[in-house]
């Protein structure tokens, strides 16, 4: 094991270890545990900064050792994992932050923080498994530990979710399991290389590898919560906010996201993949998931719900660019993969700070709170018009490289698909800032915290207002070396000239 | 100006309004901010009148690679942009300081000029979209400042159609770009040559047409003009009216395929579009019964007139460089008319101690421009019309445009005959801040001198033509004038709401939301079936679990010898069987 | 011949320190162990050490020669066989030593009975011959059924009672299948039966036997009647015990003779017939464990399902082809030693949950999890081993045993493993499901010794581990098989 | 059949019937100390069974008899717990039979 392979294991270890440590820390050690977290999370962050900068110089980041024969446990950094590595670990430092204010005196914060970790430490895993059975690994790992935070409230409401949740979940990792295995059981070990390693293989075996792609892709949707099955995603939202943030934005749907990515472009091979003609299908599926998730997030009044069904539709999006033959439109559904999360974990922070600061759970209620709290909403605000894809935020640059992909993948339908899916979107967040902005509240708030200096605890906000920033800048940057869109062309080079 | 101070102000023009907008959001700022607001526009004003056309800043880090300039076209645009803004911002401000939402207007306001000047500034596509978005909605929180209901629902229309108009935009953007050089990172002005050849040419230029017709109000797509001219504040509705509608005009300047040829059949379509719009605008207007609303509708019909001239410029290429000469001087000149005229519905409700004549002649002055008395007025219609019979071969339906303008000329003249009619009627209500006056003195002005500074561009108009024109623009103006006072003595208004068609089309939202509500009365219920179902079964299956467990328990737990001998004796019987 | 002087010390030490601890007084018998166990670790790693160095060995104890003299064999399965049980029962053991303090003094019995249970366990991995088997199988069930009297509460005693009776009728079955070996060849060796034994009808009645004899003392559906009672019933260290190594006993056997006469003389359907019995276990266990209100019936009832998992072996590795066979040999043994190792940390980490609420019922769990979450998490980790979730060596022998299955073209038995692991998530989360239930705000839960929550820990995360590193694991365990050379 | 049953297998066929004997015996009692001397005497036919095919002309063969002692140890061993633990049920319960067959 060399010191580059150490480095890797030290970006799954600090959130793994820290992990450990908190869930055996005393419920009562809260300083303790919040600095041993942020510590942890800031550590990590640096890592992975240094890891980001060895992957753009073409250093080899690779760890690996035998679990049985012809089945290694492989870590490796490349482009597209490192991209996700980062965003996880950006993202954990601020949900982290978020937490600790979010739930300052809530009970289980020990168990809370100890699983958050954990999930955090799958996350990081998914995103650098060197194989699929790595993947497989991490995959089902970030099931059970997520699952403790989605009923981490103990009601019956939440028990609730955290079984349709395993269902869901154990189900599809049973049939990934399955896909892994029979696609082991043709080729041996199924190292994730660029370009894909299965277009050698006898055509005799054609159908059996869509079977198997079938199976993979069922097993990975329902955590990136495609269409038939997308049932838990909005049901998990009884978890507390930074939760939903960290499920939405990052781990778990985006685990999926990033898995299907991974088959198709580092199992499969794109070109292969469409030669065999899973990449429409795939596109399809998409694509109504894009507009059922909008059309739900239509009619709901509950915050939480609304958001969570634009998940569903805006997590698609990422598929659907990965189901796009060409480049570009490659280019779009990853760098969605990290607009998304910028975007989405800012709507959720800001609903978790409503709810915190206003008691306010529906949009019903809104009324008004932009002048309650105006930087919390202005936060919302950006995230919001970012999901409709207004220039020059993120979702902007995501929809124009989809756009374009599709086009250039000659199916032009998708365009309409990602117009009607914009307007759906306008539809349902815009009536939202409507209420925010320019209505005014009859009643007086019930204040749910004590204030600080701020509109709310400056814990809650500060990430907030991060997460906001980022997502602005993202966009209107986007030109500019290390933004997502920088590193999403790095990685679309590095997959496409193989 | 030259070199390196050119390119600082290409950079200063949007970015003064934008990094005013940003301080504002330090609350302990805002208080300064707010004065300094409606001078944002100054940088750009001064960019306009002293800039030299070609220079270009590259922003490459911005989006996809942003890139700002100026051409002689948008410098107009620019000119006449910046001024309106600006004489908005001082008639406004002293009003707007004491209102409750000063300090969100504020920002909005400086947003909307942001967005303004960077889409006229803006040489690639993205930055173009970006600033005309970010125009589009920051205008909302403008439309909608007072929260009154009118406001309100003005807003919701105008929100709802630049919603669909952004879409159409980008639909037609994002076909049209990956045709260009470069699909990432098109420019404005690959476009055109790239529409052209494209396969899915119609739909592109349909769409562009539509998306920038939703702010330059296009017969079905107008009702926002209307609605939202007569509820925000005067000096947004000037702008919306003296500067934004001309964005929509800029977008089709700057997208559509002008120039290219065969094109006939889309240019007979515009123009046709463009006639009703200008017959459709004056009949309308004419039975309105406020002033705004009457200049909206106005408004509505004298971008009908330009849509003829972008029809004509896409039916005959040739004509290209005349057309566009005319269309840059009929957008300055109506767009200084208009925010005069806007500007002046406010002045005139506030007493005044001043000799109220000066004040009818200043009110007077943009209202005759229009109807193409004065000289601005006069060398627009003449340039349109010279340079629409200025082509050698012509279709056969054109040779009644010239009478078909007069004549919409004529509806012009009755619209200003009924505006000042009506202005009259709110004359003096009450008191004007000193502000207001000052802005509405210098775009006054600006109407009548503006032209004269054409020049300044490179365009040289042609002051004899105009001259040798003026009889032909005379006879519009009397039959309007005989229409008025025909009208005057014994027609009343009919009773046309303000969006017109809209209220037809009211009912529609309802009929889905009530389509929405009867799925969501059937949904519940067909859940509540379900869970009922479901529940059943749980029941069934739960107490057949555990009957069927108490059984299995029982049967293995006696008979598990049993079985375990029957086994045994299954065996034995076998292997005695093969003894 | 390192390991020649470790081997019989294997069944002679815990033999002597069992007679030892029997004379001592009460309070003396849990002090034996700290003589015994490290004796004994030392004994079983320098069958490891022999292992490695010189390979598979063959003992004949006395120097007497077969068939009169008892042979050993330590190949890699054996040697394997006895560290996990080294490992299972000295945690078992130390476990015990804190966790019997309370109980009435009687239950000190549980210490000679511990070193007998050993002595039985030690003998049946190393013993050559079919009838030391059934030897070893009678000391290790007789010492069984002593511990699970234990308790002596009248349902203990029942179960005892009908684990006595179960085993009995096994052992008898198995013996009578011995004499009929005997009597047709002549031998009891087991490689003198392999040599020998042809597919007549005394070999095939005498086989039907003693595969009978032994499912019914493995508890394999439908013969595992007398299990949750007598599992989930008795004191914890005694359940885990169980479960974790005395029902591998007669499964370690019946591989042994399959893998010696199976497949040459039983007819084609008894591989199939083993593995839908399995099939059978798995549904039948893990429907059964989800319904159970007890937690340690729960945890019972989930072994039965974990057994069907072993008898997947028998269909897979017949007449399958040499790839496909090895596969369900490494994944039955990856399932047999996870499971050891997950079901023991199961049962004590369930046995510290039933301490910290003082109450056996699930539903008694509710909001335990902010007060114990250690026992919850050792709980957890075995649970996901059981539920072949990764990263663990559940998961291991289950994508080796799919594997297997696909390779040789028996996906059917898929449809097993799926719906056996998400069965196992059902009763596993079921218990979960209640822990993070809001319940009482305060505390009112008893704090059990940190060792015992350590010990729990210790063996859950050996269980994951396994998964990890199975490789090690795997490569020493087909040492002297015949997989070994593939 | 009558082949087998004329030689020396005499004993080994008895031994199969005391066998079965103690099974249906095993099975249809109730009563624990019945199943008990039911599970005796499957013993002795199982003992039975291994002297008897010992005695096929081969000559003295030792093992079976050490099989048959350690057996006979067994069986004792068993039967002994068997009781020590059936006196505890009776004494704990009162009753003669195990809760789940009647």
């Amino acid at each position: 094991m060399d010191w580059n392979g150490l480095v890797l294991l030290s970006v799954l270890a600090t959130s793994l270890v820290a992990s450990g440590v908190i869930l055996l820390l005393a419920e009562s050690r809260v300083v303790l545990r919040s600095v041993f977290n942020l510590a942890a999370a800031v550590l990590k962050l640096l890592l992975v900064l240094w890891i980001i900068l060895g992957v753009y110089r073409n250093v080899d980041y690779e760890l690996r050792f035998t679990i049985i024969e012809g089945v290694d446990f492989i870590l490796r950094a490349d482009a597209l994992g490192i991209m996700f590595v980062g965003l996880s670990s950006l993202l954990w430092l601020f949900t982290t932050i978020y937490a600790i204010g979010y739930l300052e005196r809530a009970p289980n914060r020990s168990r809370f923080f100890g699983f958050f970790s954990l999930c955090v430490a799958s996350t990081v895993g998914i995103a650098l498994a060197g194989n699929l059975f790595t993947f497989l690994l991490f995959y089902e790992l970030l099931t059970l530990s997520t699952y403790p935070l989605v009923v981490h409230r103990g009601t019956r409401e939440s028990l609730r979710a955290g079984q349709v949740y395993l269902y869901y979940t154990l189900g599809g990792g049973a049939l990934l399991l399955f896909g892994v295995v029979a696609l082991h059981v043709l080729v041996g070990d199924t190292e994730f290389v660029p370009g894909g390693s299965l277009s050698g293989i006898d055509p005799s075996l054609h159908p059996l590898l869509i079977g198997i792609f079938l199976m993979m892709v069922v097993g990975l949707g329902v955590k990136a919560a495609l269409f038939p099955l997308h049932a838990w995603l909005p049901m998990a939202m009884v978890a507390p906010a930074p939760v939903s943030a960290l499920l939405h934005a990052v781990a778990v749907v985006k685990a999926g996201a990033f898995g299907i990515a991974r088959v198709v472009y580092d199992v499969y091979g794109i070109e292969f993949a469409y030669s065999l003609g899973l990449l429409g299908p795939l596109a399809v599926a998409a694509s109504i998931t894009i507009v059922y998730g909008s059309l739900r997030a239509l009619t709901q009044d509950d915050l939480k719900k609304r958001l969570a069904f634009s998940t569903i539709s805006q997590v698609s999006y990422i598929i659907l660019g990965i189901s796009l033959f060409g480049p570009v439109g490659t280019i779009g559904g990853l760098v969605h993969l990290l607009h998304q999360g910028l975007m989405k974990i800012t709507l959720f922070f800001c609903a978790g700070n409503y709810a915190e600061t206003l008691g306010v759970h529906k949009i019903s209620e809104l009324d008004g709170a932009g002048e309650r709290m105006p930087a919390t909403s202005v936060a919302f605000t950006l995230g919001a018009l970012g999901m409709i894809g207004i220039p020059p935020l993120a979702g902007f640059v995501s929809k124009w490289y989809l756009g374009i992909g599709a086009l250039s993948a000659g199916m032009n339908w998708v365009l309409a698909v990602l117009i009607l899916s914009s307007l759906l979107n306008a539809a349902y967040f815009l009536p939202i800032l409507y209420r925010i902005w320019f209505r005014k509240r009859d009643r007086v708030w019930c204040e749910g915290k004590a204030l600080g200096w701020f509109e709310t605890s400056g814990w809650l906000l500060f990430p907030t207002l991060a997460t906001a920033a980022f997502a602005l800048i993202a966009g209107l940057l986007a030109g500019m070396p290390f933004s997502p869109l920088y590193w999403a062309e790095l990685i679309v080079s590095r997959e496409y000239l193989q | 100006m030259s070199g390196i101070v050119g390119l600082v102000a290409l950079l200063l023009a949007p970015g003064v309004p934008l990094a005013l907008a940003v301080l504002w959001s330090f609350p302990r700022l805002r208080r300064h901010i707010g004065p300094l607001a409606p001078w944002a526009a100054v940088p750009a004003l001064l960019l306009a009148l002293f800039g030299q056309p070609g220079a270009t800043v590259e922003l490459a880090w911005l989006l996809f690679g942003a890139q700002i300039g100026m051409t002689g076209t948008t410098q107009v645009f620019l000119f006449f942009t910046a001024l309106i803004w600006f004489a908005a911002g001082i008639h406004g401000r002293g009003h707007l300081s004491k209102d409750d939402h000063c300090e969100r207007f504020c920002v909005f306001w400086l947003l909307t000029l942001t967005g303004n000047i960077g889409l006229i500034l803006a040489l690639d596509v993205a930055l173009f979209y970006t600033s005309f978005a970010l125009m589009s909605f920051a205008a909302y929180g403008l439309i909608v400042h007072d929260g009154s209901r009118a406001a309100l629902r003005a807003g919701r229309v105008y929100l709802v159609l630049a919603v669909l108009g952004e879409s159409l935009i980008l639909i037609g953007l994002i076909l049209a770009a990956r045709l260009t050089d470069a699909p990432l990172v098109p420019m404005l002005v690959d476009l055109p040559r790239a529409i052209a050849v494209a396969p899915e040419r119609d739909l592109i230029i349909a769409s562009l047409w539509l998306g920038f017709g939703v702010k330059a109000g296009l017969p079905l797509l107008h009702f926002s003009l209307p609605l939202a001219y007569a509820a925000a504040p005067v000096p947004v509705a000037a702008a919306l009216a003296g500067a934004m509608i001309k964005a929509g005009l800029l977008g089709w300047l700057v997208t559509l395929p002008l120039g290219q040829a065969g094109l006939q059949d889309w240019g007979t379509i515009v123009i046709a579009a463009g006639l009703v719009a200008a017959f459709g605008g004056a009949l309308i207007g004419v039975n309105q019964t406020r002033p705004r609303l009457v200049l909206a509708y106005s408004s509505i019909s004298q971008m009908g007139m330009v849509s003829v001239a972008i029809g004509a410029w896409l039916s005959v290429p040739e004509l290209g460089p005349l057309l566009a000469v005319a269309i840059t001087v009929f957008a300055l000149h109506h767009a200084l008319a208009k925010a005069a005229l806007f500007l002046g519905t406010e002045v005139v409700r506030h007493r005044t101690r001043r000799p109220v004549i000066w004040l009818w002649i200043g009110l007077g002055i943009p209202a005759l421009g229009l109807v193409g008395l004065m000289p601005s007025g006069l060398l627009t219609k003449t340039t349109l019309k010279a340079a629409l019979t200025a082509g050698s071969t012509m279709p056969e339906m054109w040779s009644s445009l010239p009478l078909l303008l007069g004549l919409a000329a004529t509806g012009t003249t009755a619209l200003m005959a009924r505006h000042l009619w009506l202005l009259r009627l709110e004359a003096g209500r009450d008191d004007a801040p000193p502000a207001a006056w000052h802005g509405w003195a210098l775009i006054t002005a600006a109407t009548v001198l503006g032209v004269f500074m054409l020049p300044l561009w490179g365009i040289r108009p042609d002051w004899m033509g105009a001259l040798a024109g003026l009889p032909n623009a005379l006879w519009p103006v009397a039959a309007g004038l005989v229409l008025a006072v025909l009208a005057w003595r014994w027609l009343r208004p009919w009773p046309i709401p303000p969006a017109d068609v809209l209220v037809l089309l009211t009912p529609l939202p309802g009929l889905v939301l009530r389509a929405g509500q009867a799925l969501g009365v059937t949904g519940p219920a067909i859940q509540r079936v379900l869970r009922h179902l479901q529940a059943l079964a749980l029941d069934r299956y739960r107490r057949a679990d555990h009957r069927v467990g108490r059984a299995t328990v029982h049967l293995w737990r006696r008979d598990a010898p049993l079985l375990f001998v029957l086994i045994l004796a299954l065996l034995a019987i076998y292997g005695l069987s093969i003894v | 011949m390192i390991g020649l002087w470790s081997l019989p010390l294997l069944f002679a030490l815990p033999l002597a320190l069992g007679i030892l601890s029997l004379l001592a007084v009460p309070a003396w018998r849990p002090r034996l162990i700290f003589v015994g166990l490290p004796l004994m670790a030392a004994a079983s790693l320098d069958m490891l050490a022999g292992l490695v160095i010189s390979g598979p060995q063959v003992y004949r104890l006395g120097d007497w020669i077969a068939p009169l003299g008892i042979n050993l064999v330590a190949d890699g399965l054996a040697v394997g066989m006895i560290l996990i049980t080294t490992l299972v029962t000295g945690l078992c053991a130390l476990y015990a030593r804190v966790y019997l303090r309370d109980h009435p003094p009687s239950t000190s019995f549980f210490w000679p009975l511990l070193w007998f249970l050993w002595t039985g366990m030690n003998g049946i991995w190393l013993a050559e011959d079919i009838f030391n088997l059934y030897v070893g199988l009678e000391v290790m069930g007789l010492a069984a059924v002593g511990m699970v009297a234990l308790r002596a509460t009248p349902p203990a005693l029942a179960a005892a009672m009908r684990y006595l009776l179960a085993a009995l009728l096994g052992s008898l079955a198995y013996l009578l299948g011995v004499a009929l070996l005997y009597g047709a060849y002549g031998t009891l060796s087991m490689a003198g039966l392999q040599e020998a034994a042809a597919a007549n009808a005394t070999t095939q009645v005498a086989l039907a036997l003693i595969i009978v004899g032994l499912l019914l003392k493995t508890a394999l559906f439908p013969l595992h009647a007398w299990l949750p009672p007598a599992h989930g019933g008795a004191l914890t260290p005694v359940s885990a015990l169980l479960s974790a190594l005395v029902i591998k006993a007669s499964f370690y056997i019946l591989l042994r003779i399959w893998l010696v006469l199976g497949p040459e003389v039983t007819p084609d359907f008894t591989a199939g017939l083993l593995g839908v019995l399995g099939a059978g276990a798995v549904f039948y266990g893990g429907w059964m464990a989800w319904r159970q209100h007890h937690l340690k019936q729960l945890v019972a009832y989930s072994t039965v399902a974990q057994i069907g998992y072993l008898f997947l072996f028998f269909p897979l590795v017949t007449n399958t082809g040499p790839e496909a066979a090895r596969l369900a040999w490494d994944g039955t043994l990856m399932m047999l030693f996870s499971h050891a190792l997950a079901k023991a940390a199961l049962f004590l980490s369930a046995g510290n949950l039933i301490l910290a609420v003082g109450s056996p019922q699930i539903s008694h769990l509710i909001g335990i999890s902010r007060f114990r979450p250690m026992s919850l998490f050792s709980f957890g980790l075995a649970g996901v081993s059981l539920m072949g979730l990764p990263p663990s060596g559940g998961f291991t022998g289950k994508w080796l045993l799919l594997h297997s299955a696909l390779l040789s073209g028996q996906w059917w038995w898929l449809i097993v493993l799926f719906l056996g692991g998400l069965l196992s998530a059902a009763y596993i989360f079921k218990v979960f499901r209640m822990s993070f239930r809001e319940g009482p705000q305060i505390d009112r839960s008893v704090t059990p010794p940190l060792t015992l929550d350590m010990i729990a820990l210790l063996l859950a995360a050996s269980a994951i581990l396994i998964g990890l590193t199975a490789h090690v694991p795997l490569h020493w365990l087909r040492v002297g098989m015949v997989f070994g050379a593939v | 059949m009558s082949g087998a049953l004329s030689g020396y297998l005499v004993f080994a066929w008895s031994g199969v019937l005391l066998f079965g004997l103690g099974l249906f015996g095993f099975v249809a009692h109730r009563h624990i100390v019945r199943r008990l001397l039911a599970f005796n005497i499957m013993g002795s036919g199982a003992f039975l069974v291994l002297v008897g095919l010992a005695q096929d002309g081969r000559g003295v063969d030792p093992v079976p008899h050490a099989m048959v002692i350690t057996g006979i140890v067994v069986a004792v061993a068993s039967t002994a717990l068997a009781l020590v633990v059936f006196r505890r049920w009776y004494r704990a319960s009162g009753r003669t039979d195990l809760p789940e067959d009647t």
